[in-house]
């Protein structure tokens, strides 16, 4: 066994110099060293960045490794005499240990620029509020010139924060609940959304395109299940979605989808609210989460198929296919087709959206809790005085269901 | 570390009662209560003087928490007479306590 | 068994003296009770004090939990085999990652350090026991009792969920409702009276116990490490013990400490839980150090090169350890001046683990390096340790670890160190020691199976997790989705599967220490006095050692006494001076049993350590479901108290005749 | 709970000379466990006031510092603390003598003082909570009452070693050395009035 030691050491090195190539899958989305906006690059580059400790430390290791392999080899017991019992060197021990600091120098330094780099605040061209709470991500933006376009009313949408591509947008991130963690691998660290504080964090991306990631921090029993996604796009497509997200409410003119609304306002909208949506005698329909979930709070479903994915981005709102479309779009015409969102590829006219994917929300609509786990068991909720943590499961008929997804489709 | 070196050497030879002629009396101990009786009056009295010094008072009321910590240790707890073994167990407490906790309340922005 | 008188024929060696008969006291302690004086069954070991017996008890219940803590794991591995995959449900997958870590931790790694350490480590300085042999029990029972009771979740409606840091406010009454997070903060506030107790215990054992010459500059490295570890103990408990209170108090009695609608501050938890954690990976981490830096040097046939440095070093980290927790806390928004400060001073350990490091390699240059299983294991954290020391560096790098924070990277980083660091270290101590604790050597071949499955399974496992953490895959998810898993190599598919054979590698190889446990045990063949031709004070006694340790308590002259004894610088005819080997392990032995003390005194057994710590889960069930309970538990808590303290230590001397103008320093009637 | 070394027998001092107490440093193993526990406790107790001081000012719907206490009374009891701590010595010193009735004594009047000083606070506690500041009341209650509870249950703990000290002196039952054992509760009860002095002064007397 001895005989095959070196070889065998050798081969871990080279498994440990892998490592260091790693950085390079094709198609990992949440990949930490494909850095697409100028945060991502700050951590990436330079002394003290990513890259370069990564190395560092690849280097080190090896060179620890290559001497302990040829020690193994070179001083294993041939039968010579008991070795000199040497006690030390001091000047050796020094010198091994200026080394590193020395080392450690050239890394602390540019660390220490790097946090105060990003920790700037003041540069920023447009603010979103994001919100976490059990188990998806809220964000409004609030009435501002975001980037060159003016945002006049409150935008409240979920899962996915839209951004106009290239400009500093300044996050402020806090939370409903507990402590979770904001994180877009492609565009910047994380920050922790703790409750009771705001948290700073800029984002951007260089390009329009979709960059995803995933709540970081454990936040109870669905926290593998809260995703989220930072969609850049070109200003001229920002500008278009801000216009879309600040439409008027119109009724549904179909008949399916106008009982889906007076479904939607039975069941659906003690938590959900649609900006614009009246009773029939003409007061505003409003919501109060307050009184039924924990957080306080229910994703906004004004314009649910602006979107391509729900329930904390986990689940898609559009087709595998159209996914993988969109996903692997080439930036130029990544916005187009994101504005598109289940629409996408439909001809001009269609009645039903192709890239709709309504498998995943009738699912959902029947079983919530079944796709994704949630505290929702009315038996179960004496802790929490009544209040829900996510979406209970309703019992809805089928033919319940049918008139809520008409009623959703028409929710752009 | 290196503090507690210099015992090794002295094997058994060095022990508690090793110097009973500069052992407190009664007396002493009696002075120094009055003392630390003294300082609690002038700190609890810095209750009412409060409002128009401020600084004064917080500064006043840290010197008399320190001497009075002191004084107990020193004289009522013996660590004056005792092995300096003694101290350093419970000074590196006492240190590393106000170290860290100092350093952690400092993160909540505690003494901006 | 207050006095052991010596037996007139005095066996010669090799372990056959370790049944000396014992001369047996019964008297009474509360006046009521007889003491235990049972010399053999079970009796002999529930009330004993001796540190040997303790040792091995304390070895085996955190072997049991290191497989309860390694089934989990494998759990956990399986259910991330694939995505989407539906092995646990996501309640249980969260309770299983917080109890692996929190059985790994507390019940495995933390308690089997304290075995070596209770065991060897009055048998390296030199004393016939520790300073207080009944708090010593003391810290074993209560360390079973509140493994147990944590444990006991499991049927008692369901363990804690809330990750092993805990967190607020997702471990407040309200996100976390269920006793699990109860049973978790009550059994780790009682293990850790266990090591706080213990930890004061040794330290004064090292400082107050040692045989005479025995300066702290001849101590073994191994006691070194444990010292050090006993002061990040005895300072870091007590700082979770405030936050355990702290969400007790909340939890069970309506405080809002970490409630934010009352207006707290949850980063104050994760500041107390740090301040904690972060000596804690050190005490994890040095017991092994320590361990290796016996074995090294033993099978280098060299001394430990710059023991001084070692020494320092490992100060120094236990020092340093103190100002760097809040690098657990990049993220959570300490604003950028804590930021980096913390970062700086995280990147300062990196300097003297180096030290250790490079002595340790040192050690091995031009030596004659003899490759027993034990060697391998040592040789085998230099490399593991090393690798998940220098990813540690790429974490204290504030904004890269932004990027890796609670993703793989960090679960790679940490298993690298922490089972290719401290729990190699531990089995390297296991092949070295067992000798020397049961009289009989492990099967090297075995051996050879369980290292060399270990090191490529470690390797494997949390290679594989570094990869998947640099794509971006977070930790404590209960699934990964399959949409983003990657394509290519480096897929996440493919490396999460490695990563659990990886992890089923290691069980084998754990599996084949077992094996070789149940082999051992069952050869008639016993080892040789001083197997490994080793160098510190406990392998001069006998094998496994006597009940009283030694015969004489040994004088000591130098560094590696126990070499020097059996090593002289003899000259050559042709006038070279060589170093000889002039006396075996058994003629010392035999030297020293011939002038052995006349009469040894021993701390006498006791009923009151497992009463009192038996007092404690009955005080915890309580505050979960009666507080009548937690009455009785606390007086019998108030009860055992009482009998410990009219109890002697040492039961009363009827039949002892002091000897009569004898030279009184044989004495050793000072163990308390 | 230390372990006391039995063999001196009543004549602690006599046996000196041979050695019976070899440890290494020559230093009692008792007292150097005291000692370590001693700061163990720094931690424990820092922790406390941290949070304390962290919460003090978060008052929610109840009454602030400036409300509830009563300056005058505190002090009182602090001096009364203070004061243990001077019969305390005493006792430690009698019982070094070997006075075992003096010794019994200052213990009784180590305890009555303590005892005064907890029944102080109980009194203060209800005195608040009527005021309406209880446990729950808010983050300034719950880490108040922690902090000076944890305290208290320290002081009683304190009182209960000393009478059954008192009592097992009375029935000659201390096992090893009296004045060793005299000396170690009094290292404790110094402490707890160390700690209070830092309450007293960062809890009571800085204004918030
Ligand atoms: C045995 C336990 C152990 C040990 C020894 C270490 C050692 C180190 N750890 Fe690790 N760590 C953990 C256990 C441990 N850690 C655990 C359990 C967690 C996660 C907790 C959780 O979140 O659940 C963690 C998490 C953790 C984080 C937080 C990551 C995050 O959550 O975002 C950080 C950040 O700085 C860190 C850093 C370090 C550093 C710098 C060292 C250093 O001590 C390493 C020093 C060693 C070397 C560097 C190698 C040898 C040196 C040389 C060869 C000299 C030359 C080297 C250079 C010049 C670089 N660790
Ligand atoms: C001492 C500490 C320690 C040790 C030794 C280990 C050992 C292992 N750990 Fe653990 N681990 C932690 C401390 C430790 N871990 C901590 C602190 C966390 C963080 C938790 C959190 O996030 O809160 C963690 C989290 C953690 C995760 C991440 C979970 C998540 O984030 O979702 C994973 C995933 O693979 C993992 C795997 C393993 C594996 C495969 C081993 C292996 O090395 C285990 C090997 C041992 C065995 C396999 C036992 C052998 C068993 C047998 C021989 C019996 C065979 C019998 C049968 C099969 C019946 N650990
Ligand atoms: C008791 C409150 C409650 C009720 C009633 C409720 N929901 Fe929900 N709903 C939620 C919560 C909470 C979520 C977020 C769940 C998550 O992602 O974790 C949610 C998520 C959703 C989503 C995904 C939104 C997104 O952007 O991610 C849709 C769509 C949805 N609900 C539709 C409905 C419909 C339709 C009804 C009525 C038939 C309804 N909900 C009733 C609480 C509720
Ligand atoms: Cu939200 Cu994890
Ligand atoms: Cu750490």
């Amino acid at each position: 066994m001895l005989a095959h030691l070196p070889r065998r050491r050798a081969a871990a090195a080279l498994a440990i110099l892998g490592f260091l190539v790693a950085g390079c899958a094709k198609n990992a989305p949440q990949d930490i060293f494909r850095p697409a906006g100028s945060n991502a690059r700050e951590i990436d580059d330079g002394l003290g960045g990513q890259k370069y400790i990564f190395i560092l430390a690849g280097v080190v290791a090896a060179i620890v490794i290559a001497v302990v392999l040829f020690i193994i080899f070179k001083f294993k017991d041939r039968g010579q005499d008991i070795p000199e019992q040497t006690h030390g060197n001091p000047m050796l021990e020094i010198g091994m240990t200026i080394l590193p600091a020395i080392i450690l120098i050239t890394v602390a330094i540019p660390t220490v620029a790097k946090i105060f780099n990003l920790a700037k605040s003041d540069d920023a061209a447009c603010v979103v509020n994001v919100t976490g709470q059990q188990w998806w991500w809220e964000y409004d933006y609030p009435v501002q010139n975001c980037g060159g376009i003016e945002i006049t009313q409150p935008i409240v949408t979920s899962g996915e924060m839209v951004i106009p591509a290239g400009v500093n947008v300044q996050l402020r991130i806090t939370s409903r609940d507990v402590i979770h963690s904001y994180w877009i691998p492609r565009l910047n660290g994380k920050r922790d959304a703790v409750p009771g504080s705001l948290q700073p964090l800029r984002m951007q991306a260089d390009q329009p395109g979709i960059y995803t990631g995933q709540c970081t921090e454990f936040c109870g029993l669905s926290h593998a299940r809260m995703r989220q996604a930072v969609v850049a796009l070109d200003s001229d497509s920002f500008a278009t979605w801000v216009a879309n997200q600040e439409e008027a409410y119109t009724s549904p003119t179909d008949a399916l989808a106008l009982e889906g609304e007076g479904q939607f306002i039975s069941q659906c909208a003690r938590c959900h609210q649609i900006n614009g949506l009246t009773n029939s005698d003409g007061t505003p329909v409003l919501a109060n989460p307050e009184q039924n979930l924990v957080s306080g709070a229910a994703p906004n479903l004004t314009n649910l198929m602006t979107r391509t994915g729900f329930a904390g981005f986990t689940f898609d709102l559009i087709t595998d296919a159209c996914r993988e479309k969109l996903w692997n779009a080439p930036s130029e015409e990544f916005s187009a087709l994101y504005l598109q969102g289940v629409w996408m590829d439909s001809p001009a006219g269609a009645e039903y959206p192709v890239c709709f994917n309504e498998t995943a929300l009738r699912e959902w609509l029947r079983n919530a809790p079944g796709m994704k786990p949630m505290f929702v068991d009315p038996n179960n909720l004496s802790s929490t005085g009544g209040l829900y943590r996510g979406m209970p499961n309703l019992g809805l008929t089928e033919a319940q269901i049918d008139q809520l997804i008409a009623y959703l489709l028409e929710r752009k | 570390m290196s503090a507690v070196t210099e015992h090794t050497d002295h094997g058994t030879e060095a022990h508690d009662h090793a110097d009973h002629g500069s052992h407190p009396t009664t007396l002493t101990f009696v002075k120094v209560a009055i003392i630390l009786a003294v300082i609690t009056a002038l700190e609890t009295s810095t209750y009412w003087w409060v409002e128009d010094a401020h600084t004064v008072a917080m500064i006043t009321l840290f010197i008399c928490m320190a001497i009075k910590f002191v004084m107990i240790l020193l004289w009522f707890m013996h660590l004056k007479w005792d092995s300096k073994l003694f101290s350093l167990m419970f000074y590196i407490g006492v240190g590393l306590a106000i170290a860290v906790y100092i350093v952690a309340l400092m993160t909540f922005h505690f003494f901006a | 068994m207050a006095i052991i008188e010596r037996p007139s024929a005095v066996p010669t060696f090799a372990g056959a003296g370790a049944n000396a008969p014992a001369v047996v006291t019964p008297t009474q302690g509360l006046g009521v009770f007889k003491r235990p004086v049972a010399a053999s069954g079970w009796k002999s070991w529930v009330f004993t004090v001796d540190h040997k017996k303790l040792g091995i008890m304390y070895g085996v219940v955190s072997m049991f939990f290191f497989l309860v803590g390694g089934v989990e794991a494998l759990l956990i591995r399986l259910q991330l085999a694939a995505p989407d995959n539906t092995v646990l449900s996501a309640q249980v997958y969260n309770e299983m990652f917080t109890m692996h870590a929190t059985t790994m931790v507390f019940l495995f790694v933390m308690p089997m350090a304290a075995a070596f350490a209770n065991y060897f480590l009055p048998l390296q300085i030199g004393a016939r026991d520790v300073a207080f042999p009944r708090i010593n029990a003391l810290g074993f029972w209560l360390f079973l009792f509140g493994g147990i009771f944590i444990n006991t979740s499991w049927v008692l409606g369901g363990a804690a969920d809330g990750g092993w840091f805990m967190y607020s406010p997702n471990s407040s009454p309200l996100f976390s409702p269920g006793h699990g997070v109860d049973f978790w903060v009550l059994g780790l506030q009682i293990t850790g009276i266990a090591s706080l107790v213990g930890a004061i215990n040794l330290i004064v054992t090292v400082l107050n116990m040692r045989a005479p010459g025995m300066k702290l500059m001849h101590m073994p490295m191994f006691t070194w490490m444990v010292l050090v570890v006993q002061f990040l103990l005895a300072f870091a408990m007590p700082v979770i013990t405030v936050a355990l209170f702290l969400l007790g108090f909340e939890r069970n009695f309506g405080a809002t400490f970490f409630n934010v609608d009352a207006g707290a501050d949850p980063l104050l938890w994760q500041h107390l839980f740090w301040i904690f954690g972060h000596p804690e990976v050190y005490i994890i981490i040095l017991p092994s150090f320590g361990i290796i830096s016996e074995v090294l040097p033993v099978f280098a046939r060299k001394p430990l090169f710059g023991y001084k440095f070692v020494v320092f070093s490992g100060a120094g980290i236990g020092f340093l350890g103190w100002g760097v927790w809040a690098h657990h806390m990049f993220a959570s928004g300490l604003g950028p001046v804590s930021v980096a400060v913390f970062s700086v001073a995280t990147m300062l350990i990196a300097i003297p683990t180096g030290v250790k490091i490079v002595n340790w390699t040192l050690t091995l240059w031009g030596g004659k390096l003899w490759f027993t299983t034990a060697m391998k294991f040592a040789i085998g954290v230099i490399v593991l340790f090393t690798i998940g020391g220098v990813t540690g560096v790429t974490h204290a790098v504030a904004p890269s670890d932004t990027q890796q924070t609670d993703t793989y990277h960090i679960v790679g980083h940490f298993h690298f160190v922490i089972v290719g660091g401290a729990v190699m270290g531990l089995f390297a101590g296991l092949y070295y020691w067992w000798p020397k604790m049961f009289g009989k050597t492990l099967n090297e071949k075995l051996g050879g199976w369980n290292f060399w499955l270990m090191f490529w399974g470690i390797s494997i496992t949390f290679g594989a997790m570094h990869i998947v953490g640099m794509q971006g895959q977070p930790r404590r998810m209960v699934v990964w989705p399959e949409k983003l898993t990657g394509e290519g190599f480096f897929n996440l598919h493919f490396w999460n599967q490695v990563a659990t054979w990886g992890a089923f590698t290691i069980a084998v190889g754990v599996a084949f220490f077992i094996v070789n446990v149940v082999v051992t045990a069952r050869k008639k063949e016993r080892a040789p006095l001083d197997p490994w031709d080793a160098r510190t004070l406990e392998w001069i006694t006998a094998s496994p050692p006597k009940e009283h340790n030694f015969d004489v308590i040994p004088t000591v002259h130098a560094l590696d006494e126990f070499f020097h004894r059996k090593y002289e610088e003899v000259e050559h005819e042709d006038g070279h001076v060589k170093l000889m080997k002039v006396k075996t392990a058994e003629e010392i032995l035999a030297e020293e049993e011939a002038r052995a003390d006349a009469h040894i005194h021993l701390p006498s057994p006791s009923y009151w350590p497992i009463v009192l710590a038996f007092g404690l889960p009955i005080i915890a069930y309580g505050v979960i479901y009666n507080l009548i309970l937690s009455f009785v538990g606390a007086a019998i808590v108030l009860l055992a108290g009482f009998g410990w303290a009219l109890e002697p230590s040492v039961a009363e001397d009827s039949d002892y005749d002091p000897p009569a103008g004898g030279d009184s320093t044989k004495e050793l009637a000072t163990i308390g | 709970m230390a372990d006391i070394a039995v063999h001196e027998g009543a004549h602690a001092h006599e046996h000196d000379a041979h050695g019976a107490h070899a440890t290494s440093t020559g230093l009692s193993n008792n007292k150097l466990a005291m000692w370590l526990f001693l700061g163990t406790e720094c931690l424990l107790f820092g922790g406390l006031i941290s949070t304390y001081m962290l919460y003090r000012g978060r008052l929610g719907n109840g009454p602030g510092p400036g409300q509830v206490f009563d300056i005058p009374l505190t002090s009182i009891s602090s001096f009364i603390l203070l004061m243990s701590s001077l019969t305390m010595v005493l006792a430690v010193n009698a019982a070094k003598e070997g006075d075992d009735r003096n010794t019994r004594v200052w213990l009784s009047a180590t305890a009555l003082l303590g005892a005064l000083f907890v029944g102080g606070q109980v009194y203060e506690f209800t005195a608040f909570y009527q005021e309406g500041l209880g446990f729950t009341t808010s983050l300034f209650g719950s880490s108040f009452f922690t902090l000076t509870g944890f305290h208290g249950v320290h002081v009683s703990l304190g009182i209960i070693m000393l009478m059954a000290l008192v009592g097992i002196i009375t029935r000659s039952k201390v096992p090893g050395d009296k004045a060793e054992v005299v000396e170690l509760i009094g290292l404790y009860w110094h402490f707890v009035d160390v700690v209070w002095v830092v309450i007293f002064t960062l809890v009571y007397l800085i204004p918030a």
